[in-house]
């Protein structure tokens, strides 16, 4: 779960880091008048979840109260990268003379958090990783400990942080380390810290991200998730609690575990069709989900043909098919081909119950990735 | 004949109580799998499916003269139930929970480096040694005893690339399902180890997907220290970056690595052919035998 | 640091452990009023910093008003063992059926925390420990991980606490380590826990000891500290800053560093003496601490002679000297006869210094001992 | 000659700009003791008596080619300040700091078991070999070079016995500090192997005090494994139990157990003479000589 900065810089500043003046607005009045109590100049930044804003227009500065009115303008209601704009952040313009980039992420590799510090801030720090990893001073923390100061000093010293405000990174690097332990983030980051002429430090930007799998613990943080725009077919997904990636293809899949979803996408490529989804409905594949996940595939429009991939571990084939043909009863005319492949437990018997007057069976993934890709090229050159 | 579980393994299941673990202790037992005793805090003098059930994995351990275990606990508790396994000890910890925070597996992958106990998962289907013991919830008639050790991340494509096998007639010594999250026990190159030192295992299937470093580690290990010969397989060659495929480690990063083409890569230079399909996976394994 | 009970219980009930209704009185009418308002029986309860309070009297129960105001007359104001009971904690008596012992302390042997559990609770737990070591279940905690839930249930069930109430007993014990470790606990126990007749967990007791030397980053429970009626003399140590204990004996003692001290008083013992006092000065010995060591010892009415005896380290033996006759030259009368035994660094240096008139100056550790012990054997005799 | 440190001992001074380092590391350098550096947050490119100073130990360590610390940082930082040594890492860290929170040193002290640095201390004097190098505060010219190794749980009461030795022309190997806490790095028993290890080390005294079974320990060590005599004596004999005799280790618990009858039972059943004075204790190692 991704917190919008405004959220993050809230979280930030209880725990104590310096953070600039801002105030939240949603309408071009309400930003104005924020600017006006501010002062200027002030920066309206557009709160989406999207990376490189900034870039894409969605950071404006203002001078004065004309300049903030068509910031505001500007930004609200604007579409970045697929998300409408709905609120921004009105914040004081730190005038810095230095940036510099913190944060703490889970080391997957290494199964242990680290730290970071780099003097390259208010710039993409994938690009800096990628370009210059030199620049980048990285502490390992043992998770049983959590972060010794020392090691917060270290990575600052390490980075070549500027000693005159050295004590005072490591200080919020501390706390931002105990904030991930705390919050169980995933990510945290503060891109960038601005070191202003007199060597003040202020978090002039604030990315924080929850470990789902902890948001049961974390209920505070939990009520911070906002319906956001994202796509209605992503958000439907959530609400059945399927795994659901929307992708460009025209071959609906469906399948159960990740694994073998994936390469039921990959097996459609292969035979050259091109998947219009990844949607895992996990397992078991009771009648409720089967109709669920047909009804979010059906939903997409650039879905010409389905292709059902159920390998029965535990869960039984002729359960799984008594599903299908339930879930496929329910419509009067099946909006799409749909193909099915039962293996695994009582597969067999899944392939006798199927209904073939709704669906196609066949017996391998091969043949039938095969089927649906031919059904969605006929589909096509109609 | 296999590595890690036989029909010598001394199985605790813990959660056995819950509707999980008692339906899967249920399968392990019919499978034939010794499973001695259950763990539930509260539940200790309880008796599921013809086991006797401790209130502590300790005193399950210490009465059965168990040597290894099964978590089948909520998410929540999962961590807390793998620290009592590492502490009980046992030899060998089988996590099959999913969605463990990931602070928590953080927090037991310090620990394992301290105990000498294996821990398989978690997110996993578990371990199974045809014929003899299985750990877990994979579907105990898809498999058979046989010279193929196998190895994977995922668990239904375990069970695709196993019916590959199965149906042309090749066996497996044992399969071993590690989990699909970022932090686990046992990784592709602690399961290719021992199936190296293992005399019975013939060839080894590794089935990897994409995200993390893992399969780029196994194929320096296949290369540096294999004489039993691998056949890979890679989910996720369509899966564009930044999008979490299901598994919560199945992601590829803005900055590219962790792709199905780096692993493959990898792994032909390691000399370990790559299907394109499972049954191209098969192919590959029966080339060897 | 010791907490009292009063203090203790509250700290648990804030962390969510439960405990009777009580009510900490001062007067024999606030005490009344207070049973008044619990209702009876209540327990009426000494908070002095004294073991074994029950056997000594300080505990009592009353079944009512008048009972009540008799128990609050016998303890208010009563001596135990040396320290007057001020104030009494008036509380719910809670109608038990069972004891249990909980306990975190620091196994300093093997430098981590130990938990314990016992269902031979409301007794003296070290005669359990003594007589029937297997009574109380142990579980070491891994300071770095903190305590693991499984270590509570461990602990409880190890202990064989009946299973009605062993999850509310290992979520007890759970909080109590989490207080001990946030609280830089030394030691931290419920003794008894009290099961009641429908399965519900009450701490009776609360016992709570804080770590001196991390006080410091413990302001709320340092603020609990109380003047408490110790002993006069060791509360002025504790104004000077000094490693003190009052003794028995008649030769006053005072020198550097714990181990030369303890050295010290050992001699007097083994030349027949009786050492009156520990008292460690510390590193340096300017004339402020020399004067308010000398203070002391003369304040203690027993002394009879005194030993002062300085192994000058990077503490220089002349600088020792000019302290010693700076204090001693305030005094008309040197009140008891004064030995002083200079080692180290420049103590010849010293010993020249020092003003005969003052004291008597000897070289060995040794003949320093058995001088100040005859010349408090003279003063005994006369 | 001498076990631990020597004049090849490269020492970094932790709080080398405080009081007490400043004073300190100027006397271990007027000793002769190889400081090579400072290590102190905010100061890095000071230089204190002719010393380079660095923000971080690491970085002395590494610049500095250092191999051991003392550390001289007031209590609330210096657990953090050991920690940062066994990082760097360093194989020797001194810690003189009096008044460390148990807690924190609870915590250093499951950190020792995972790495290969010793530490000496905390709330001690320190290590010296005479006439090579000194780390801590002891002073250095009571000692001279000899045959004898000592290891103490207090500051002065050491001072006494080797003024005690040194009166006599018996000269000390190395003497270390070990400290009056009730957790410490090294203790007796690494003391004595390490004094029986040497070859140069013809006896050892042993001065213990009240209160823990370091003593005991000690007795059963000297018992099973070492051939060099040894002599002890312990202090606090006439303590009353439950009173703290300034130290935070020398407390005799209520149930008896730390008393200095326990403690001298056990070392002359394990046939170690104990002086009653200090001086006893000389004429027992004069006799071993």
């Amino acid at each position: 779960m991704k917190l919008h900065e405004y959220q993050a810089k809230q979280v930030f500043a209880d725990a104590g880091i310096p953070t600039p003046a801002s105030t939240l607005a949603s309408s071009v009045d309400e930003a104005v008048e924020a600017a006006e109590e501010i002062g200027y100049p002030v920066a309206v930044k557009a709160q989406v979840h999207v990376g490189g804003r900034g870039k894409a227009g969605g950071i404006k500065l203002a001078d004065d109260r004309e300049e903030a009115e068509q910031a505001a303008e500007d930004i609200l209601g604007m579409d970045l990268k697929g998300y409408t704009v709905e609120t921004v952040l009105v914040e004081e313009a730190v005038d810095f003379v230095n940036e510099l980039y913190v944060g703490v992420t889970m080391d997957r590799g290494e199964g242990e958090p680290v730290a970071m510090v780099s003097t390259k801030g208010g710039v993409d720090i994938e690009a800096v990783a990628e370009e210059d990893p030199e620049a980048i001073a990285r502490e390992h923390v043992d998770p049983a400990f959590g972060m010794h100061p020392f090691e917060a000093r270290k990575a600052v010293y390490d980075a070549g942080v500027p000693s005159e405000v050295a004590s005072d990174v490591a200080s919020i690097l501390t706390t931002l380390f105990q904030l991930w332990d705390d919050s169980d983030a995933s990510d945290i980051e503060i891109n960038p810290v601005m070191i202003t002429s007199d060597d003040e430090v202020v978090a002039a930007d604030a990315v924080m991200n929850i470990d789902d799998d902890a948001l049961f613990r974390q209920p505070e943080l939990a009520e911070m998730e906002e319906e956001a725009a994202e796509d209605e077919l992503e958000a439907k997904a959530n609400e059945y609690g399927f795994d659901y990636v929307r992708l460009d293809g025209n071959v609906g899949i469906i399948g159960n575990g990740a694994g073998l979803v994936m390469t039921t996408l990959d097996l459609v490529d292969h035979y050259g069709g091109a998947p219009a989804n990844f949607l895992d409905i996990g397992g078991g594949a009771k009648a409720e989900r089967v109709t669920n996940a047909l009804d979010m595939v059906f939903a997409d429009e650039n879905v010409d043909s389905v292709v059902f991939n159920i390998f029965g571990g535990i869960t039984r084939g002729d359960e799984v098919a008594q599903g299908i043909n339930d879930a496929l009863g329910q419509f009067d005319e099946i909006p799409k081909p749909v193909v099915v492949r039962l293996a695994g437990t009582n597969a067999e018997e899944g392939r006798e119950i199927l209904n073939d007057e709704l669906v196609t069976v066949e017996e391998t993934l091969e043949d039938a990735v095969q089927r649906a890709v031919e059904y969605a090229d006929a589909e096509v050159e109609q | 004949m296999s590595v890690l579980v036989d029909d010598d393994t001394r199985v605790v299941v813990q959660g056995i109580t819950g509707g999980e673990g008692n339906f899967h202790a249920e399968q392990m037992i019919e499978y034939g799998t010794n499973v001695v005793a259950g763990a539930v805090p509260g539940k200790g003098g309880q008796e599921v499916h013809g086991v006797p059930v401790y209130d502590t994995v300790e005193r399950a351990a210490r009465e059965e003269d168990a040597d290894a275990s099964v978590v089948f606990v909520p998410p929540a508790f999962a961590a807390d139930a793998v620290f009592e396994a590492l502490d009980a000890p046992l030899d060998l910890v089988v996590a099959i929970t999913e969605g463990i925070p990931t602070q928590d597996m953080s927090k037991v992958y310090k620990r394992l480096g301290e105990v000498d106990t294996r821990l398989i998962g978690p997110n996993c289907p578990g371990i199974i040694t045809p014929g003899e013991a299985k750990l877990g919830i994979l579907p105990g008639n898809i498999f058979e005893s046989g010279d193929v050790g196998l190895v994977s991340r995922s668990g239904t494509l375990t069970y695709q690339v196993v019916d590959n096998l199965t149906s042309r007639g090749i066996g497996q010594t044992t399969a071993i399902g590690i989990g699909g999250d970022p932090i686990i026990g046992t990784d592709f190159v602690d399961a290719l180890e021992l199936f190296e030192n293992d005399p019975d295992t013939k060839a080894v299937v590794m089935c990897g997907e994409i995200g993390g470093e893992d399969e780029e580690e196994a194929a320096r290990y296949i290369a540096e220290n294999m004489d039993t010969p691998v056949a890979g397989f890679i989910a996720g060659r369509t899966a564009p970056p930044g999008k979490r495929m299901g598994h919560a480690g199945a992601i590829v990063s803005g900055s590219g690595t962790g792709t199905a083409e780096s692993k493959i890569q990898a792994l032909n230079d390691a000399g370990v052919p790559v299907g394109d399909t499972p049954n191209e996976v098969a192919d590959h394994i029966e080339d060897f035998l």
